[in-house]
């Protein structure tokens, strides 16, 4: 009894399980991304030409594509607020806008890729295109992974049975906003410099 | 859900054997899956190993058992063995096996933080198993690119001749930093947010701190080499040009990707090693470990320097030759946080009442071995004498010092001291101790004189040493080695005897059978299904052996005292 | 044991073997210090009936310094070795003597491929002077070999200079060696470089310079005619 | 309260918003480099905006925060190693 000090729990942090744990998974992604990214910086620091080839990218979708990722990230924080007030419903509504927003993304992107090819600039056209398709396709790769996270929260909101578990909405979000973040930097560097 | 837990404690495990062995969630049985999977590599290892040596030893002759090994056929067992012991064998042993059955154990929880992620990870680490077994039956045969893979070697086919095994190889690899990235999480949630009530910080068991560090270590610095693995097979694939010159890419940039996770994975290798060896040490010295505190401090430094000496791998690459002076000197310090944990081993030792059964044996070996190999590293570290012995032999004989000092010894240490707690029965000591024997004489004996081969300028990788004036003095040491070689892994014969005997017919374990301190001794042997029937409180640390005013030598982390001793024993 | 190295016939070889040998006797002071105290503990201190281990968990500065002492001994050694193994870098890699003597070393699948720039001093013209795997160069003065590839990366290596540079495709790596030796020299790859890797074998001639002249008027005579 | 928490939420919405379209500007208007540094400027506050307040890292512990920065700091790192050999080459052709 006596035992229950403060020395005996003081340093166990209190956070749940699931979060931290979604942390240090994307304190892994952190360096995944941090790594090519650096590449392309100093690649692109030390190269010719690369300024040229991104002129030829679609500045207009990538633009929508930003604004669509970003309310993707408000609407996914309104379905974790909802959560929190046990309002699941609301909270499936905005799971599902989320979903349908990533698949906007992923049509848009899909949209261009298919231009970009039809145009002729193929991963194999030269250094930039490399890092282009490789880079956006690895950013791409994780907003499948995160909508079919999301598909599956919509799902178990929709039926109902999220409210044992609520806390995953927002293990989600910081996945998602995560993703988002990626494209925060990815735009402007592939985009606009 | 507790609700659940005291049920199936009260009442017989009424699992069925698949979810009880086979999809198990408990981190036990997932770690016994990891280790049999980690002797099921080291056994292929241990083959590519002596092919290799016979094919140096009398090339172009037929191997005994196998005929004869061709130059590419070669490279593939060179690219193989590496990719086999550290990835697949030195990790699962070390970290996965160990780190799942005993994190858990030692910080009192009832399991990992996330059981069915943990259960996740092992099937992805057998997903990567098998992609890797099955690249040796692609046409062209497995990767032969070395076990770093530099492009542009590994990027076309045609500078191999290889084929489908190169991408396998990527792709076992990617899977197995998955999996290792999950398992990675499970350590850290488990060990940071699931202790025991009293189990704080600093009386964690120092080998639960050296897993902690490895696991960190790994998370952090994986990522930039699955990013490139991505894009070499991205390269390899979709014809982009990320690593060919003449598409504007750069070859060195994989060296840079795969090398900052590369250095690394040493520490994450070596850090549990030393953990498993601390243990064991301060067990059977029935001492504590001398300067417990500053051990886990040097540890923590030494993580964080692996991260910024990682260019010491590509002193002749093509870097810029003036990065080489601050990476010299960043690699050269890191033997001060080392130096530290060895000194303070020593130390340990040092008027303690030391017991040498054979996990002990192979803990002093370890050091004894470990010391040897870092004072190598001094030399490949200094970048001016890199020049010389940079891809020869000498750095080949180093890096066995340091990491098999870790796999081998303190690997099979753990398993000896360990295994009455998994399987609930003890290994023959006599056999034990001739298994430790044998081990230590013939790895000395190998990997000793491959030293002066390396000196005498023998390169890495080259199928045959015969065809150079200059490595004729060697020549005789190659096939002395080669007989050694032979003679270690025919030595392991006994470690295998002796493992399958103990497991159906060894002594049934007590609970403590080495009077320890930690956690994992203090419930049955092998553990129940949920580890502890009640959760248990921590008075101390891990290690107050001989506490003055105690009849025993030992005193158990959760034996409440009362308040008096409570005070002495801090 | 300074027989194991093969005979050193290079001007800054003698240096890099000084900085082996000056670690070699650190270390080696070290290894009998540590090794030598384990043995000595692991003798002297066996379980005895009725005799304790000593309690000293090492939890004060006084027991500390048992270990931190030492420590300190180790970073000043090594800051020692960082900065006199620095010295042997430069002069090796970065302090390139300016000389007139400039070969091309070209590695591909599976050998080396040297160019000499020929009577006008400048390489890619007609009379550049093309060697299969051997590489001739006169004794006593610098040469400098500028390595590429063409297509993985090899290793050029001179076990008897102490000199070893990778050739990596894309970059032009100059590395620097003067010969005190007359002699034939091996010049292996030290890099995997595919399955004839271990083939792959050039050779250094080094001349005296009398010789030197000849062979090379011998070349460019051939080549002209 | 749970007003106040979906105002916020929007809030934050319409500053990114309004960056975007401040960086997209940005690059008609001012000069390139001008240009460049406003643009990497906004992409870390639209980070930080998003890091704060969506993935609630201003309510975090310690902990949390230095799984986080720690990787940043090693990413850094890699930055620094990698700028002498690819922005400075004085090896390549």
């Amino acid at each position: 009894m006596a035992l229950t000090t403060n020395a005996m729990t003081m340093d166990r942090p209190t956070e749940p399980y699931g979060k931290v744990g979604t942390w240090w998974f994307l304190s892994s992604e952190i360096p995944t991304f941090g790594g090519v990214l650096v590449a392309y910086i100093v690649m692109r620091l030390g190269g010719t030409g690369w300024a040229e080839a991104s002129q030829h990218l679609n500045f207009q979708i990538a633009l929508v594509n930003t604004f669509i990722l970003l309310t993707s990230s408000m609407t996914i924080v309104q379905a974790h607020n909802a959560a929190q007030e046990q309002d699941f419903k609301r909270t499936a509504n905005y799971l599902g806008l989320t979903v349908v927003l990533g698949l906007g993304f992923l049509g848009m992107k899909a949209f261009e890729y298919a231009t970009e090819i039809s145009h002729g600039f193929l991963p194999s056209s030269g250094i930039f295109w490399s890092f282009y398709y490789g880079m956006t396709g690895l950013h791409g790769l994780h907003v499948v992974a995160g909508i079919i996270i999301n598909l599956v929260l919509w799902i178990q909101a929709a039926k109902g049975t999220l409210a044992q578990h609520s806390h995953r909405v927002e293990l989600a979000g910081l996945y998602w906003h995560f993703v988002d973040i990626v494209w925060i930097f990815l735009f402007p560097l592939l985009y606009l410099a | 859900m507790n609700e659940i837990a005291t049920d199936a404690h009260a009442h017989s495990d009424n699992r069925s054997f698949v979810s009880r062995y086979v999809f198990s969630t408990d981190h036990k049985v997932i770690a016994k899956q990891y280790l049999s999977l980690s002797l099921f590599w080291a056994l292929l290892g241990a083959g590519s190993a002596y092919l290799i040596r016979w094919q140096i030893a009398h090339p172009d002759t037929e191997a005994f058992g196998w005929g004869y090994i061709d130059p590419s056929v070669y490279n593939q067992l060179v690219t193989m063995h590496g990719t086999i012991m550290v990835f697949f064998v030195a990790m699962p042993l070390l970290l996965a096996a160990f780190g799942n059955f005993l994190i858990p154990l030692m910080v009192g929880a009832r399991d990992m933080a996330f059981p069915r992620l943990n259960m996740l990870s092992v099937w992805i680490f057998a997903l990567a198993s098998i992609v890797l077994f099955a690249s040796f039956f692609m046409p062209g045969g497995a990767a032969a690119a070395g076990w770093t893979g530099y492009p542009p070697l590994s990027a076309k086919n045609e500078y191999t001749g290889g084929g489908y095994g190169m991408d396998l190889w990527l792709l076992a690899l990617a899977l197995e930093f998955a999996s290792f990235l999950l398992g990675g999480i499970n350590f850290l949630t488990t060990a940071i947010n699931m202790r025991a009530p009293g189990m704080t910080l600093m009386r964690l068991p120092v080998l639960v701190w050296m897993q902690l560090i490895a696991a960190v270590v790994f998370m952090l610095s994986v990522g930039p080499t699955i990013a490139g693995a991505i894009l070499l097979l991205l390269d390899r694939n979709l014809g982009t040009t990320f690593y060919a010159p003449d598409g504007g890419g750069d070859p060195l940039l994989w060296q840079h990707l795969f090398w900052f996770f590369g250095h690394p994975e040493v520490y994450v290798i070596l850090l549990p090693g030393l953990g498993i060896t601390l243990e064991i040490i301060a067990v059977f010295a029935r001492k504590p470990i001398f300067a417990y505190r500053p051990i886990i401090y040097a540890s923590i430094i030494a993580g964080f320097l692996s991260f910024i000496v990682w260019a010491h791998h590509q002193y002749l690459s093509g870097m810029d030759p003036r990065l080489a002076m601050p990476f010299s000197v960043t690699t050269i310090i890191i033997s001060v946080p080392f130096a530290l944990v060895i000194f303070s081993i020593i130390a340990t030792l040092w008027r303690s009442s030391m017991v040498f059964t054979t996990p002990m044996l192979f803990a002093v070996g370890t050091l004894g071995v470990f010391i040897f190999g870092g004072l190598t590293g001094i030399f490949n570290g200094s970048a001016a004498v890199d020049i010389y012995i940079h891809d020869t032999y000498f750095v080949v004989a180093h890096f066995h010092y340091t990491l098999i000092s870790n796999v081998f010894f303190a690997g099979f240490g753990a398993i000896y001291f360990w295994f009455p707690k998994m399987f609930g029965r003890m290994m023959n000591e006599t056999l034990g101790k001739i298994h430790f024997w044998l081990t230590f004489a013939f790895f000395n004996l190998i990997f000793g004189p491959m030293h002066l081969v390396g000196l005498g300028g023998m390169m890495r990788r080259i199928a045959n040493p015969t065809q150079y004036d200059f490595l004729k003095p060697v020549e005789p040491l190659n096939i002395f080695i080669t007989l050694m070689a032979i003679l270690l892994i025919l030595a392991q014969i006994v470690f295998v005897i002796n493992f399958f005997w103990s497991l159906f017919a060894g002594k049934v374990a007590a609970a403590n059978p080495w009077q320890a301190n930690t956690l994992e001794w203090t419930t049955s042997s092998p553990p129940p299904h949920e580890n502890f029937a009640e959760t248990p409180v921590v008075y101390r640390g891990a290690y107050e052996y001989s506490l003055p005013g105690q009849s025993e030598d030992w005193l158990p982390q959760n034996l409440d005292l009362g308040d008096n001793a409570k005070a002495a024993a801090h | 044991m300074q027989s194991w190295f093969p005979e050193n016939v290079s001007t800054y070889g003698g240096d890099v073997d000084g900085i082996f040998w000056f670690i070699f006797y650190i270390v080696t002071v070290w290894f009998f210090i540590t090794e030598g105290l384990i043995l000595y503990f692991v003798f002297r201190y066996r379980r005895k009936p009725g005799v304790k281990a000593v309690y000293a968990a090492g939890d004060t500065w006084a027991q500390l310094a048992w270990v931190l002492v030492p420590m300190a001994i180790v970073v000043v050694l090594d800051l020692f070795i960082d900065v006199r193994s620095a010295d042997v870098w430069a002069k090796v890699k970065l302090q390139r003597p300016n000389t007139d003597f400039v070969v091309h070393g070209i590695g591909k699948q599976f050998n080396w491929e040297f160019v000499y720039s020929g009577v006008d001093g400048k390489f890619g013209t007609d009379d550049d002077i093309k060697t299969d795997n051997e590489l001739h160069v006169p004794v006593g003065k610098p040469i400098q070999v500028i390595l590429m590839s063409k297509d993985v990366i090899h290793s050029f290596f001179l076990p008897h200079f102490r000199l070893k540079q990778d050739a990596m495709p894309g970059r032009n790596i100059p590395v620097w060696f003067e010969a005190t030796k007359t002699g034939q020299f091996e010049i292996p790859c030290a890099e995997l470089c595919g399955f004839g890797h271990s083939g792959m074998k050039g050779l250094l001639v080094v001349h005296t310079p009398e010789e030197y002249q000849k062979w090379y008027r011998e070349k460019t005579t051939g080549s002209g005619a | 309260m749970s007003n106040a928490q979906t105002r916020q939420t929007l809030l934050i919405w319409y500053w990114l918003m309004a960056l975007v379209i401040l960086s997209v500007a940005a690059s008609y208007v001012l000069p390139k480099a001008e240009a460049l540094m406003l643009i990497f400027a906004v992409a870390l506050i639209k980070a930080l905006l998003v890091a704060r307040n969506y993935m609630h890292l201003k309510h975090e512990s310690a902990l949390i925060y230095a799984i986080v920065l720690v990787p940043l700091a090693f990413v850094i790192v890699f930055l620094i190693g990698m700028i002498p050999d690819f922005v400075y080459h004085p090896t390549k052709p």
